[in-house]
């Protein structure tokens, strides 16, 4: 091993074959939100193409549906899925936070169950962490999954679960021993969100469409089989899917790069209107989702080496987090009085997306654990000041 | 010198905002927004009926009198309930500029007009000719309009062509309008008067909208404080937390520091206002602490808006929260009528452009 | 009263006789650092020199050496001063802050004994409050006060205390009653610096100059009558003193104005070297400082009208610490590779004293209760947020 | 594709942190400040014991023969400990410097000169002809400097005039260079190639300066952290409060972030310059990479020190904490070969005038 910052011919080759696939088949016109039914379903119906063409879950082996690709392998497929402008991954939760799990917790047959269908599209997945009472602070959820028999019986209520509205399973942390506090006693199990006693309530985001939902449980039946891992292991489970979460998978640059050269692009087109200051502005972005992308490339090259994903996950959360605000607020300064366009008005010509994805952004210190944590995390894991009150 | 307001002042404040915490609840901007309630619930009439669109319209006209520095807590307060109703635009804008006009004897229907927005019989906005969107013209009745800034024109809402633009702030939403064709202006003979005119509106235009984001920079800042104190997470208010507290004080730091430059904008505006006619050039100074005030204002509500948002946890960021009505509208005044981009550059041609004197006893115009 | 920005007659009387009197006595060549024996002296000299032109303290009554000014002609007269670019005030300790605490809590006799020499620069006062395991937490003051009949005999160490290499006397606080705790239990004593038993060690700074100083209490004898208030009243006393020192007087906005002018003047000339967002930055410096001068008008014209200082002090210290970094590190971006010299640097030309200013200017933050402090105050005492555990 | 230093770097990166704890303790920077020790006890020596005055010399001058990729740790190290002498300089930017002139045939002393300066009989230094001003004269017995960039002149410090300048850093005292009058180029026919081996020199010191920041932030932090736990208020270590653990934790993202981009930007100059001589042009995306990698390190090594000294509170601001010879350095390096100005100007210049592409796919040269 040694630092040598170039392609290899295998890779080079791969870039080509997704580059070419990815012209072919993305489709002419952006697809409609997946927030909605008909987007949903056409979301779908994309993920089943892009299995069909092998690039639904390119790190996956090949008996799941992947192509066993390694890490670098991987963000050279994401340069060229988001140089393409394909369609956001409605499967998201399922392919990058329940896949690894399942991947590395779950029994043969559920894998064999499971990974397929996934990689597939024909289950897409929602999570179901959060709880009314319980947002950053996991470890003091309240819905139960009882054992009766073969089965765990569920009843209680999730929250601020995405794509739930019309996903077909969700996966997530129940109390299955109903005596336990904070973060024993939990167990991590799959739901058919179609069982009965599931009810889905959509829930609006700031740009109106119904991006989460809650998920009421009242008494809902599923098999004991439906549990991923050991009883009361449930916790190290969803520590390690949220490390997947926050960490590599998620959020690859590639999708911040491309935000970041259309955001070069509009401030090009815009730069005799703007303050001079947006030039510095726009650069540090343009650096910023570089730099981001050096440290994936950093990263996934140890990870190849031997190395376990770490504290990285929690740096990499807080600045891709913030580096998107920043990038979205760097728009909006651009476009001047069409930053409040929205996509639909009839003037939004290059303002269109940029004011639901500053919405968006905002969402980005808040979800998948808040900064705040994350900057515990880094000051008393990595930098191993004490812990305090919080 | 003083720089305080008069107890009549402060007073009149706080009874517009007693009235709009009766009538302008997030519950009533909710049931707005979700289209179960139309057209405001007698809102308009209720401000009516205590003189406010008559604010700024002179005494022989049937209005208050009031002066710009008189206006600003007013204003202050429409934004801290978010009013829906372009109250602001109507008689912070608008009448005054039907006074300016009947003052130098158009006529072409603006007496009537006049009389008729003291009144708030009629509401009427103001579409600043190089503006692209406004908001609020689905309750008005007139809009004054111009094809350049040479020419002012009175039009009735029905002749103007109106292109609904789906925008960020649900409850004022923008549109693109077009003059009928051949329209004539008022002020025929004296571009000079009618660029002064549009350079007038478009100060208080700027110093009202700054105001506003401090009334919303301040409800954003209280409902963060109130979740944060009931919200409970690891056992304890998520506002015990010293992360959370000092975020919050940040924003009130911005908040309370942009505060005063909006009061002296106002007041420096109406004191240049009423030193020469719309024709006299405005003191570069005065110009700049306006455009300063909508600057500075607009940093307050929106480090105040995404700071709530951020403290309100995955809730923040859905439709459900109230606090979205406030946000949305912060950055929508923050975008129109000045944005960042213009006001900064024209701040620095001022101020290195050598406009502006700088130093210590350079405050003020003196 | 009502909003008037215009000055009165009165009050540009007061400027133009401040103005001439500034004029004809500012020295040419500024003083040699207070912080330096010859320095100090020559400050010492102009302190004098001020209060026989009846400049030197102007709030105070005539009868302590003032000329009886209100806090809108004091500001008035700070703009002078600071525009003339007149000396920095050696004695700002005693002026700004004992002078307004004994104003307030002092005896007739202490106040006769103390303000005028006070003003007339004839005794010159040091601080004196942290101690080394009581930084920002005042409350865990060791050093001792003992009565022994009707003297105190101090005993202990205090740290961070500006002026007190050079200075004549000092004013802290003191634990009087030895089994006390936290802030109970704290008297206000006033202590001569050249009393036996005293030991001053001269502390350097980031810039290589004893800008303050530990003082060493051995055994210290002081009279009774060196106590300002009552016994165990140190803590209320001090807690205004703070209030004084974060707040309206020992920080005028004049002094920021002057500094955001000369970064207006520096930018002017090397705007062609600038990166173009330094433009922003240097106006949004110039916008910040007047609207902290503005505020502070407004906070005078309050006072003047019966108010008193409240919260607006913790606000003031953050926004000017925050504001005076801010200029300076405008002006080292602005500076180039000539940022890294010193005043005395024979390249030095414009770029004399930035640096050293930029050093000053991370005090800020720290000085006078740490902004985390100020932070806590904001939000548990205006904003009502929970006290916490910190 | 490949990011992954090799155990060998690594390895000799931690045996020179290790020798600088020995060697190079605050206590021996504050001995060397307060002039109670002369000279540096014998540190280049000891450093030359283990070949890094060579380190990037060609093996067949006794050197090393390694890339900059390989130096990077290195110049990080040195960073670390704020070491004192010109290392880096001297090794990383005028060895390879003397190696270029050599392999270009010029003789002038040339290889003479890179034959002690492999051995580090004779630190050089290299005083770019666009930079006012250099560090690390005092204990250097060669320069090369030029009176513009179409000139390259080796001098014997003793030829030159000095004019010392005080400045920040009180262990690497900067002076103005001026050449002896008449001096002859050891390029003399070709500016072409004088530009470039300037255009080197300039790149190697930024990516090395970048590198030096890295350590310097990391020790910041360290020692912040290190304060953070030991120090008590309020009954409790300071570090347990949020509001410093946020901080820090902000440093700490910043550090990280800058990081890969100078790893990168070491390993792609590497690259580049192997691929050509010193005429052949330089990718701007090479370029702007070693520009990004000094300003992110600056950026990151600026905040370290500020956040560091305000973590210590008063005694921050004092003489008495070795803190401040790592702050002053970060803020030295900033400032000289690049400054945040020129470098911002550059990149501008390379990203919206058309030099760099960019998208997923722009992020190596491929």
């Amino acid at each position: 091993m040694a630092i040598a910052l170039h392609y290899t011919q295998a890779e080079r080759a791969l870039r080509a074959e997704a580059r070419a696939w990815l012209a072919a088949h993305v489709p002419a016109v952006p697809l409609p939100s997946f927030d909605t039914r008909a987007g949903f379903d056409a979301h779908r119906a994309w993920e089943r193409e892009l299995h069909a063409g092998g690039w639904s879950m390119v790190t996956w082996p090949r008996e799941y549906g992947g192509r066993g690709l390694n890490l670098v392998e991987w963000l050279v497929f994401e340069e060229e899925y988001h140089r393409a402008d394909a369609p956001g991954r409605v499967n998201q939760n399922g392919l990058f936070l329940f896949g690894p799990t399942l991947m590395e917790y779950g029994t043969p047959g559920q894998k064999a169950r499971f990974l397929p269908r996934l990689a597939a599209g024909d289950d897409i997945w929602a999570q179901a962490w959060s709880e009314p009472q319980a947002g950053s602070d996991l470890a003091a959820l309240r819905t139960t999954a009882i054992q009766d028999g073969d089965e765990y019986v569920i009843s209680g209520h999730k929250i601020w679960s995405s794509r739930a509205v019309y996903a077909d399973w969700c996966f997530g942390l129940f109390r299955t021993d109903p005596a336990s506090e904070r973060h024993r006693g939990l167990s991590y199990i799959v739901v058919p969100l179609s069982a009965p006693g599931v009810r889905v309530r959509p829930i609006a985001q700031l740009d109106g469409e119904p991006g989460f939902a809650e998920i009421f449980f009242d008494e809902v039946h599923v098999p004991v089989a439906n549990r991923i891992g050991a009883e009361g292991q449930g916790w190290e489970i969803a520590m390690a899917t949220a490390g997947f979460e926050r960490g590599l998978m998620l959020r690859s640059p590639a999708r911040f790069q491309r935000t970041a050269a259309r955001l070069v692009e509009l401030y090009r087109r815009h730069a005799a209107d703007c303050d001079p200051a947006l030039a510095s502005t726009v650069a540090q972005c343009w650096m910023d989702a570089d730099a981001y992308a050096l440290s994936t490339y950093m990263t996934a090259a140890r990870l190849i080496a031997g190395g376990r994903i770490g504290v990285e996950a929690s740096l990499n959360k807080v600045f891709w987090s913030e580096l998107d605000l920043a990038m979205h607020r760097a728009a909006q300064s651009i476009l001047g009085a069409r930053a409040a366009l929205m996509r639909e008005a009839p003037d939004a010509a290059d303002a269109g997306g940029w004011v639901e994805g500053f919405l968006f952004s905002l969402a980005g210190p808040i979800y998948a654990g808040a900064n705040e944590i994350q900057r515990n995390i880094i000051a008393e894991r990595l930098l191993g000041l004490p812990r305090g009150p919080a | 010198m003083d720089f305080t307001f008069t107890e009549e002042q402060t007073m009149s404040a706080q009874a517009l905002g007693e009235l709009l915490g009766d009538v302008c609840t997030g519950a009533d901007l909710r049931a707005l927004a979700d289209g179960t309630l139309a057209g405001g619930a007698g809102r308009w009439q209720r401000l009516a009926a205590i003189g406010l669109p008559g604010a700024l319209g002179p005494e022989s006209a049937g209005g208050m009198g009031l002066t710009e520095a008189d206006f600003v807590l007013l204003a202050e307060e429409t934004g801290r309930a978010a009013l829906p109703e372009p109250l602001v635009a109507h008689a912070g804008v608008a009448v005054p500029m039907l006074a300016e006009l009947a003052a130098a004897g158009v006529s072409g229907g603006v007496p009537e007009a006049l009389e008729r927005a003291v009144s708030g019989a009629a509401c009427v906005v103001v579409a600043h000719p190089l503006e692209d969107y406004i908001a609020g013209v689905d309750t008005a009745e007139l809009a004054l309009a111009g094809a350049g800034v040479g020419q002012v024109a009175l039009c009735r809402r029905d002749e103007l062509r109106l292109l609904p633009q789906a925008s960020l702030d649900p409850l004022q939403p923008l549109v693109r309008i077009t003059l009928p064709a051949g329209r004539e202006s008022l002020l025929p003979g004296a571009p000079q008067v009618a660029e002064g005119l549009w350079r007038r509106a478009r100060m208080r235009t700027m110093v009202f909208a700054a105001a506003q984001m401090l009334g919303l920079a301040a409800r954003m800042v209280g409902i963060a404080v109130s979740y944060a104190g009931e919200r409970r997470q690891f056992g304890r208010p998520i506002g015990a937390n010293q992360a959370i507290k000092h975020h919050l004080a940040t924003v009130q730091v911005k908040l309370e520091f942009a505060r005063p430059v909006v009061y002296a904008a106002a007041a420096m505006l109406a004191d240049a206002f009423q030193a020469g006619g719309p024709a006299a050039a405005l003191p570069p100074l005065v110009e700049a602490r306006v455009l300063q005030a909508k600057l500075a204002a607009a940093d307050a509500a929106d480090l105040a808006a995404r700071t709530a948002i951020q403290v309100h946890g995955a809730i923040g960021y859905s439709w459900e929260l109230d606090l979205q009505f406030y946000a949305k509208r912060a950055w929508a005044l923050a975008a129109l009528n000045g944005n960042r981009n213009q006001m900064q550059r024209r701040i620095q041609e001022l101020l290195f452009g050598g406009g502006i004197e700088t130093g210590p006893d350079r405050l003020f115009t003196n």
